[in-house]
């Protein structure tokens, strides 16, 4: 393994100093590690993210204007801790209330559930909504349910945008549950990645064969499968994700009122014909962009061919897994209010329009 | 014999030099069926301990615990983190104030530690995490209440590793590991391994 | 080899049809290839790049207002043809004649000759300005020149300003000259690069080893040298951009009025205390995000030191070789004119900001 | 003898079915040197001239060579592409209207042709280039002016094949190859390399 790190005590630290001086608009705190706007506006909700580090440039990259009032990293795919998640909910809270937006990992949810307990215990209003797109895990019964993955970089960026347009925290509670439940991730990987700590690849794979139904964390995914061609496999992850059976899982919310969580049970929307789409086709970490549109170019098609239609794309890197060789594709059914916030200008290092 | 405020601290340290010497073997099995992390999260909160020690020297036993379970919170992240700190938050809150344990305060203590894990986590027996090696310890003490101080540790340290060893077999339906399915099947679980290690330590500072 | 390709052959062609559908402001012409703007607007001057395929987002993805007009993809490492060039420059003329941008390599100069004639036997007033910024090469007398790498990103950048300030082809082609004068790079390897229709990696390096000067080929770079951390290599590659021995070589501009080649010479200008520079740390395929900003981190204490003043970066990926592992950092010296020029809105697939 | 119109047919025939056979061989050596495409280039480039040839048999030699210059020109690419096109069109300019051609008006013609890669390229002699085997053939045919098509076209190939391995040892000083500098000498040069197939296959055209 060669990474361009020092020791791999201090990667995420020094990744942190970089940004720090990158991006002056950026405040970073490195004990307890968090990063926040400097321009700091209100009074709105704060939207929070955060989780283990080596998806940049998720979450940081999307701190600013418009997404991420804040973000907190953690270890190396390792989930961060409430002392973080507090401290820069602290920060960024102006009055109006803290969203965490929580990928659905059973790490991040623990530590974010002890972080809006503590939130709520100094007063401040608080909600933690989840991310669980990732279509490859089937059942939440006797999972920890689906995973996060690249579906929060739209919730931040729509989320986000509602924060500015002034949205109170149950309204965008409510928007937080309408994107979750509309949004849908497939991964493949070609290739490992290699987490700097382990300095080995976390699997091995055949030159034929790929890693169907990947996570974000170098985790070995839902099947292994023969890798034919791009189009082939663009074909089997567009039809995985236009399976329709409906996901149903029970989701804990926060009772402000109560002080106490309250489970509530979230079902997915049908993909049909006549729907809109946002399509992000992400790199997940070592993929040429050239390969992207290779695979967007059969997205296309097929969703044409379903009668769906791609209102938007994002065609880049966004969510990744270290230096995995691999492809997400992420269908977001949009209605016009998500679409008219989605296209609202957004700045942060990672993406930036209409301003 | 009893378990005195020492013993308690010698329990930390020893765990601590544990999980730095077996880092790489925790992390290798979170590399079969999870996100090959576990042995650096456990290394990382438990060198942290290690340093907060000395501070609370002067404490009570549900003092460190709560402070060993405060540091964790806050070093540790992942799933590991919060519920190897609610095992030492609500272990802590039986024992407040005193400086030294019996065997029934023990098992009380390591039995509201486990009800912390359950409450977080949500796990059950046979889910294939760190619960099911809790269970067999906690099952294991409460049949020994009668018995010797060693007698009592001994036979639940043999319960803890097959406890632990139970997990070989297990479908995960709990954490990172369930997304594999039946490909989670045929190892051994990371946390249900460190809840071994954690509990050897405290076995051997107070036998040894 | 696992590429998300379908044939070898049509690689390119599929990529471009990728972008054909998921940029509508793009028009994309596949035979003979090139990419041009829809929103043509004029009269100005277009700027025009391309170059061999593999190295995107450069150059298609920097297509848009603000940037360039039009750009032609040769094949996979290979220099396009002068009917691609000659095509999309009658195109994007919109009478006040074009700059081709051109990387100084021999393959991309002398496919850009011809289209130069070609198009002056049109009667269309036409410039070619190199790019060629990669200290890595050390003379000019023995070898092709230095190659042209990153820099040209940012002289993508600040031309295409120009144009649409309405700057003449005169002026334009001081202004290129200044910024080649002014730019400079250099690019480390940890592991090569695969080209599809070779299917193996270019080259193999041990576990301990660097391409230290490599360019965006998958060539092998100046030296193999010694991988000890992040900050070792990132100070090794600083100190070879900091070596101020002028760089001086003949080039040849294009005689609009007589119609022929003459010889100019050009010579690099120093970088010294008190400068201001722009710093691009570039991804060259498959480095994370965070390790970009270990680089960048390094680099800022290192400028720092020498009195020179970061006025702006750009940290991501910009220009790549496929899938090779590695980064690359460019100075650009910049004066209040090339930083205003910079700093103006940008409007293309994967550089965007001030609208 | 004379080389016929046909000659020049089935030599162009011939060198894309060398090219195509040749390929990985060729890209091959532009790996250790270059961008490991020469190969691909050169098949792709007499891929499309194999199409083209139909719609000019009934052209001249001349027009025949301008037009695969021209096809060349616009199919292969990188440094080889205008090169071998600038040798065709210029070496095409000497043949123009003519359906045979002797030995000195084939040497003129393919002078011509070298003169054409040189005033683009500007490399000379000892660079490390398809220059080194074009200049190695002409400089044989020249001092076999007065021998048989046979003797003077076996004795270029046996120059062609000397020149192109003369490029071993060299240090390269013009395109890719120069950027490796000293690393550069111990391998054959792809373009030289390139030229010596197409010449072998225009004295097997003639000469089978
Ligand atoms: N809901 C849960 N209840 C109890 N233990 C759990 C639960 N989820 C995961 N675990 C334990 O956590 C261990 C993984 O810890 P670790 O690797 O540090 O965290 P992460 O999965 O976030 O990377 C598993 O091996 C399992 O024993
Ligand atoms: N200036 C030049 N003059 C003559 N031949 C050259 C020159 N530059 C490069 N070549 C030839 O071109 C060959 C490389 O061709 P090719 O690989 O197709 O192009 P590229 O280098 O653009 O990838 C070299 O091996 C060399 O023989
Ligand atoms: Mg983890
Ligand atoms: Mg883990
Ligand atoms: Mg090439
Ligand atoms: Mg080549």
């Amino acid at each position: 393994m060669k990474k361009i790190i020092n020791h791999v005590d201090n990667v995420v630290k020094e990744l942190l100093e970089g940004v720090a001086i990158a991006h002056p608009a950026l405040q970073v705190n490195l004990d307890p590690m968090y990063i926040v706007r400097r321009d700091k506006k209100g009074p709105k909700v704060a939207l929070i993210s955060g989780g283990g580090s080596g998806h940049e440039p998720m979450h940081g990259g999307f701190v600013g204007m418009g997404m991420l009032d804040g973000a907190c990293p953690g270890q190396m795919f390792t989930s961060p801790t409430p002392d973080q998640m507090y401290e820069c909910a602290k920060q960024a809270d102006s009055g109006e209330g803290v969203l965490f937006l929580v990928k659905n990992y059973t790490g991040d949810i623990l530590n974010f559930d002890i972080a809006v307990e503590l939130l709520h215990a100094d007063g401040i209003k608080v909600q933690a909504s989840i991310i669980d797109d990732d279509v490859a895990v089937k059942d939440s019964l006797y999972t920890a349910g689906r995973r996060g993955v690249a579906t929060t970089v739209l919730a931040e960026k729509i989320l986000g945008a509602a924060t500015e347009e002034g949205y109170s925290l149950d309204k965008i509670s409510q928007l937080a549950k309408r994107v979750a439940n509309r949004g849908r991730s497939i991964g493949v990987a070609l290739s490992a990645c290699t987490v700097p700590a382990a300095g080995k690849p976390s699997f091995e794979l055949k030159d034929n064969e790929i890693e169907f139904g990947v996570g974000i964390h170098g985790e070995p995914g839902i099947e292994r499968r023969t890798f034919i061609d791009g189009d082939s496999m663009t074909t089997e992850m567009v039809s995985e994700l236009l399976d329709n059976k409906p996901y149903q899982r029970t989701v804990h919310q926060w009772d402000n009122e109560l002080g106490q969580w309250n489970d509530d049970t979230w079902t997915s929307e049908a993909l049909e014909s006549g729907d809109k789409v946002i399509v992000l086709i992400n790199n997940l970490g070592s993929t040429p962009q050239s390969e992207l549109y290779v695979v967007y170019r059969k997205v296309a098609e097929l969703l044409g061919k379903q009668g769906i239609t791609i209102e938007r794309n994002l065609i880049g890197t966004y969510c990744t897994a270290l230096d995995m060789q691999g492809v997400s594709i992420t269908l977001l059914k949009v209605d016009d209010e998500m679409l008219s916030l989605y296209d609202m200008p957004v700045n942060t290092p990672a993406l930036r329009w209409g301003c | 014999m009893i378990v005195t405020k020492n013993h308690i601290v010698q329990w930390l340290l020893k765990a601590a030099d544990l999980f730095e010497e077996q880092q790489d073997f925790l992390t290798d099995l979170d590399r079969e069926i999870g996100d090959a992390d576990h042995g650096l999260n456990m290394n990382r909160g438990f060198r942290k301990v290690k340093d907060k020690l000395p501070s609370v020297a002067d404490a009570d036993i549900g003092n460190i615990l709560k402070t060993t379970g405060m540091t964790l919170l806050s070093s540790i992240g992942g799933a590991s983190g919060p519920l190897n700190s609610s095992f030492f938050i609500r272990g802590a809150t039986s024992v407040m104030a005193k400086e030294q344990l019996n065997l029934e305060e023990l098992t009380q203590m390591l039995q509201n530690g486990l009800e912390g894990i359950v409450q977080r986590g949500k796990a059950e027996s046979g889910d294939k995490t760190m619960v099911d090696t809790w269970f067999g310890i906690i099952n294991s003490l409460a049949k020994h209440q009668q018995s010797t101080m060693q007698v009592a540790l001994d036979a639940a340290l043999v319960e803890a590793n097959l406890a632990m060893k139970s997990t070989i077999p297990m479908q995960a339906r709990k954490g990172r590991a369930s997304y594999l399915g039946e490909r989670s099947i045929g190892h051994q679980d990371p946390g249900a391994t460190s809840a071994f290690l954690l509990f050897s330590a405290l076995r051997d500072s107070i036998l040894e």
